[in-house]
């Protein structure tokens, strides 16, 4: 309750809310009545949870040790004289993986230009491609060394999945990089990567949502970002307080939910057993 | 300035904004934008983006080529399929048809087919007298250029048949069959990526022989509920007897103990202990193959799949699903902003 | 069986031989079939994004055919414009108008993409870059909307919803189907897991331990998912193999054959010449 | 011992080429010489078979084809293997696609079963009604009037001049419908679209992947039996007594399986005498 602005915003919106409730709710789709109920909480903790950091609340996060590798192989790129290899994933800017694999993809720009090290970035997707030379020129920019940044060094193959793993294996075989990271949506091609970039010897960080090729990444590469880890990496190399909140937003949200399961078993027992009438599963409608 | 940098992001946050509260407002408009408009504006979008991204690779190959740059001669093959495939898509066709309407003589007119669709004569007449009054006979494999289609159409016609070429509509010729840029699914672009995707079965092999090590326990159950997955679902798993795995699960409790005590005696005893109950067990029950059903690998691969692996996965998901929401917010909200170049 | 699809099945076996060849290890002919893939693809994907994207769902909306004659200067003007397209590509808009079943009423809305198509294709100047930020913020924009709610409502909401299990009316232990053993495991498995992905505090002492047993299940589930895809894997690599044993039967001149033996002798070849020249 | 255990050892570093050799000889070798391993049917795709088996001589199938290019060595199989059982039971077989390349696929197999082996008359034992784009409003367009969906079939005949269309006008005139299925659309929305609202008796087959997703539709008797993947194609051509692809490719697949598993025990038991001896020293 320490955030009174925060609050008194939150009240006003869900005074406003009832009003427009009681008024007959025009417009207003009934049956996702639960979803509209839970994106503004999950919403409101994650905004209040930034706020709070802002501020200047102190959050400590455990450490992930792939993310602290990315720093060590881009050092170890530039000791054995090599480039970086980073694949932001095959699909394009409407996954919000792939957006995420662009800004982490920033950070790492970050690193290369302070490490003088040469970054190779082949996309698979026009856009991506747009984004990532954004990304990376700011990066380059901000490290005070535009003269290191090219266009060209984030560059189209095409937008095939398997043309596209094809050409990044053409590029590892040859280019021999000594640091491969892939962080984005992946697909099948996702072992085709891993095991080419095994078998020059290269460091290997993965990090994707991918449900189904986490376990190929996990079993070839060095490290890997499982799922929500990959979304927290922007916040643990930033180390922005705003980023961070968020990760702590989240946090606080797993224990919500864990609490829902949890009750929501027990009230499916007493339910069951004909204790209440009140069923809880069907009240959490998904639509 | 504002052009550049405060109008993006304001574009973000309104289309986000509508795109997630859009759900719940039931009125067309908005309704028709969020379920279809949206997605459908932003593959249009990507589609002109993808001619954006061909001038990029044309580019860099071409300096590859110019420079002689080392392995030039594979750059210039790529900039080659380029161009066949743009030719392929959009300037030349290769797929004209011949439908014959109408015939005096079907004799006459069969020599003329016979030799087109690589039959005897007599089977040609046989088409063209089953066909249909009033329908037309398309000949089967479509002509690769205009004038070799306007060609038998010339012939047919002088043999006293009415015939006249049609050709395949720009836009359909993607999916006809017989026009060039099929020729190209067909025999380059199916083959090349069926064989990358078979190449997976290499990979899984050689990756599954390097990682699948008893390192720890994690590795462990990994490696042990990935084999029982393998073996239970090919139907080779299923003359895998019960009691064979039973055994082995003897002698993997006894290393266990191994490792444990460190006593040779402990584990003498609980291999040979292990090794006759299960002997003495499998003499009562008669050996079946898939008793009891805990050992038998069919049904063990269907409870580990059932119950253990969607208890994890079902974590990862959630884990994802909030990652997920949370980061959106951030873009929404444009607390995260550097995929612009902020 | 006609010229071109012998010849095609040539072509096809060059280039399945050329990408296997790769677990040889890299070399000319897996080289050829790189580029050649990469490029073909890249205008595969080109073609087709224009044929079944731009064309019917953009020009077709902008211009569909009208209904009876057009009346109204602006529309008799739009229209126009179109004629003019059509005279210097003819194959793209048709006669007319488009008719790819979109109505018979213009799509004004659909400007909005087209100018950010148009300011992505402009972008190319690099003066002009900047306006590719724009179609890049209406894509993520979009992106994060749609997919904010998709996954809260399935990923999150409809996960917890499954986990809530149910104890009753059912026995104490079975393999198959359900049990209350077996919804243990699962109530169990998602929490721990859930937890390991706790970010703000370490794991370690009692709290390491409930993140421990989660890593477990994940474990479990990541071995399963591993056993599976090995074998789908293994029925397309069969696939792969039947065609190439039927390219390799006489009515496609033993294509397989001939290919597979000149690229043997060939890659021996180039092994022996490049082991010279290391040696040297 | 001491050789024994050093050879272990140097093999555990083994150049993977000579696992990708094995694994390349132990898919071809059975494709060439059949080891004929017994294939035993799991009682789902038993159950399909006898489904099939209620059906009579003159009984209507709709089968779709919801596969392409990439999953065929999954499914065509099974597409194959099951023609071959409704052409032999006299059954009157209609195709639809809702996939692009299902159409192709259906072509494929029609090809070798109807007009090479059973020598079937078109338009009289069998139609291809062809591919429909729209997923689930093409379901239940055919659930409510097939004409409204098709008025020609893949050749451009029209639908009333095909002799064995006459009295068949929505999904219920049908006696059996199956769906060889590689995603979305497929099995899923036969389900909610056809087979739940019509009563239709139907039955599937799907990759093995989808196997676990369709398989509550199995249990609770809204799908009669599944067969999955590459195995459960082998399990039909065996129950229909005429080996195929299927069968030919289980061999392949099992001792695949086996071999895999084989460098698996062989890896760790190198791994484990190396760590033994660098403990030692």
């Amino acid at each position: 309750m320490k955030d009174k602005q925060f609050w008194s915003v939150a009240g006003i919106i869900f005074v406003l809310f009832m009003i427009y409730w009681v008024a007959g709710h025009p417009f207003f789709v009934t049956e996702r009545g639960v979803m509209f109920w839970s994106i503004l909480i999950v919403g409101g903790v994650l905004i209040y949870s930034t706020r709070m950091a802002k501020r200047g609340e102190e959050i400590i996060l455990r450490s992930i040790p792939g993310l602290k590798a990315v720093e060590e192989a881009v050092g170890r790129s530039t000791e054995m004289g090599k480039p970086v290899l980073y694949v932001p994933g095959i699909m394009d800017m409407d996954q919000v993986e792939t957006v995420a694999g662009v800004v982490v993809l920033g950070h790492v720009a970050k690193m290369t230009a302070r490490y003088e090290t040469s970054l190779n970035v082949p996309v698979s997707r026009a856009i991506v491609m747009k984004a990532a030379r954004e990304s990376c020129r700011e990066s380059y920019l901000m490290e005070g060394r535009p003269d290191l940044f090219h266009d060209d060094m984030v560059h189209y193959l095409t937008d095939d999945q398997f043309a596209y793993a094809a050409g990044v294996n053409g590029i590892m075989l040859r280019e021999e990089p000594a640091a491969c990271l892939y962080m984005g949506k992946f697909y099948a091609e996702s072992l085709l990567l891993a095991e080419t970039g095994n078998s020059i010897g290269a460091i290997q960080i993965a990090g994707t949502a991918s449900p189904s090729q986490i376990p190929f990444f996990v079993t070839a590469c060095d490290y890997t970002l499982i799922g929500e880890e990959f979304f927290a990496a922007s916040a643990y190399l930033s180390q922005e307080p705003e980023l961070i909140g968020g990760v702590k937003g989240q946090d606080y949200l797993k224990i919500l939910a864990i609490g829902v399961m949890i009750l929501g078993t027990i009230f499916n027992f007493f339910h069951d057993l004909g204790w209440t009438s009140w069923d809880f599963l069907a009240y959490l409608t998904v639509q | 300035m504002f052009m550049k940098r405060q109008l993006p992001i304001a574009i973000a946050a309104t289309i986000g904004f509508l795109t997630l509260f859009g759900w719940f407002v039931d009125e067309p408009h908005i309704k028709s934008f969020v379920d279809d408009d949206a997605t459908q504006w932003f593959d249009i979008l990507a589609s002109f983006a993808m001619f954006l991204g061909a001038l990029n690779l044309l580019k860099m190959q071409a300096i590859k080529v110019i420079r002689k740059q080392k392995g030039w001669p594979y750059a210039a093959l790529a900039i080659l399929g380029f161009t066949f495939s743009f030719t392929a898509g959009f300037i030349l066709l290769g797929s004209y048809n011949v439908e014959i309407s109408q015939y005096d003589d079907p004799a006459k007119v069969a020599t003329v087919l016979a030799s087109e669709i690589n039959l005897d004569e007599k089977s040609a007449e046989n088409i063209l007298i089953a066909m249909p009054e009033g329908d037309t006979y398309i000949i089967d494999t479509p002509y690769f250029t205009k004038s070799g289609a306007d060609n038998v159409v010339e012939q047919i016609n002088a043999a006293g048949g009415t015939a006249n070429m049609r050709a395949t509509e720009w836009g359909s010729h993607i999916s006809t069959r017989g026009s060039l840029f099929n020729w190209m699914f067909r025999f380059i672009f199916t083959p090349l990526s069926a064989t990358m995707f078979a190449l997976l079965a290499f990979f899984v092999a050689s990756a599954s022989y390097r990682a699948f090590k008893i390192r720890n326990f994690e590795a462990t159950l990994l490696l042990i509920s990935g084999i029982i997955i393998m073996l239970g679902r090919v139907p080779i798993g299923g003359h895998i007897s019960a009691w064979f795995i039973l055994y082995i699960v003897v002698l993997a409790l006894s290393a266990g103990v191994n490792t444990w005590f460190k006593n040779r005696t402990y584990t003498l005893a609980s291999v040979v202990g292990g090794v006759l109950l299960v002997t003495i067990a499998g003499f009562i029950m008669g050996w079946p193959v898939d008793q009891p059903a805990i050992f038998y690998l069919p049904v063990l691969q269907d409870w580990i799949y059932n119950n253990p692996n969607v208890a994890g996965a079902r974590a990862i998901m959630i884990g994802i699903g909030l990652g997920i929401f949370a980061t959106s917010i951030r873009y929404i909200l444009g607390i995260e902003k550097s995929y612009i170049g902020e | 069986m006609n010229g071109s699809e012998i010849f095609g099945a040539w072509v096809a076996v060059f280039l399945t031989l050329g990408i296997f060849s790769y677990l040889y290890k890299d070399n000319p002919f897996y080289k050829i079939a790189e580029h050649v893939f990469v490029g073909v693809s890249a205008g595969y994907w080109m073609t087709m994004a224009f044929w079944t994207q731009v064309q019917p769902n953009l020009f077709g909306r902008l211009w569909p055919i009208p209904e009876g004659e057009i009346s109204g200067f602006l529309m008799k003007a739009w229209y126009g414009i179109y004629n003019i397209f059509g005279f210097v590509l003819p194959s793209v808009f048709p006669d007319g108008g488009i008719d790819k079943g979109h109505g018979h009423d213009p799509h004004f809305l659909y400007l909005l993409p087209f100018a950010l198509g148009i300011m992505m294709l402009l972008s190319v100047s690099s003066k002009l870059s900047w306006l590719a930020r724009l179609g890049i913020a209406y894509t993520v924009g979009m992106a994060a909307g749609l997919r904010a709610y998709a996954f809260l409502n399935s990923n999150v909401l409809g996960q917890i919803k499954g986990s809530a299990v149910s104890f009753v009316d059912m026995p104490w232990f079975s393999l198959t189907g359900v049990s209350v053993f077996n919804n243990l495991i699962i109530l169990v498995g998602t929490i721990t897991g859930l937890l390991y992905f706790y970010f703000s505090k370490e794991h370690s002492g009692h709290f390491g331990k409930v993140t421990r047993v989660g890593i477990y299940f994940l474990m479990i589930s990541f071995g399963a998912s591993f056993g599976f895809a090995v074998m789908g894997r293994i029925s397309l690599l069969i696939g792969r193999f039947t065609d190439l044993i039927t390219y390799g039967t006489s009515t496609y001149s033993y294509a397989s054959i001939w290919v597979l033996l000149i690229m043997i002798v060939l890659l021996v070849v180039w092994t022996i010449k490049g082991e010279k020249k290391t040696v040297s | 011992m001491e050789k024994f255990l050093d050879f272990i050892v140097r093999a555990g570093s083994l150049d993977r080429r000579y696992i990708f050799i094995v694994i390349a000889l132990v898919v071809i070798l059975p494709l060439f010489f059949p080891l004929g391993l017994p294939i035993r049917p799991t009682s789902s795709s038993q159950d399909v078979y006898n489904t099939v088996e209620k059906l009579e001589a003159g009984d209507k199938a709709l089968v779709s084809f919801e596969y392409g290019p990439s999953t065929k060595p999954e499914i065509h199989p099974m597409a194959v293997a099951l023609l071959r059982h409704l052409f032999q039971k006299d059954v009157k077989v209609y195709i639809t696609c809702l996939w692009p390349d299902g159409q192709f696929m259906a072509m494929e197999a029609l090809e070798q079963v109807a007009d090479n082996q059973y020598n079937k008359v078109y338009g009289e034992d069998y139609v291809l009604l062809g591919y429909r784009p729209g997923a689930e409003a093409i379901i239940k367009g055919l659930v409510s009037n097939i004409r409204k969906v098709y008025t020609v079939d893949s050749r451009g005949d029209f639908l009333d001049d095909i002799p064995m269309m006459v009295d068949v006008n929505q999904v219920a005139d049908f006696d059996f419908l199956f769906s060889a299925s590689a995603g979305y659309p497929g099995t899923v929305e036969w389900v909610q679209y056809a087979a739940d609202p019509v009563g239709i008796t139907m039955s599937t087959g799907t990759t093995s992947i989808q196997v676990n997703e369709v398989m509550p539709y199995v249990q609770s008797g809204q799908i009669q039996g599944i067969l999955g993947g590459m195995p459960g194609a082998a399990e039909y051509e065996s129950l229909i007594g005429q080996a195929g692809i299927g069968t030919s490719g289980m061999d392949a697949q099992s001792v695949a399986h086996l071999v895999i598993v084989g460098f698996i025990i062989f890896g760790n038991i190198s791994f484990f005498v190396e760590r033994r001896r660098s403990k030692k020293y």
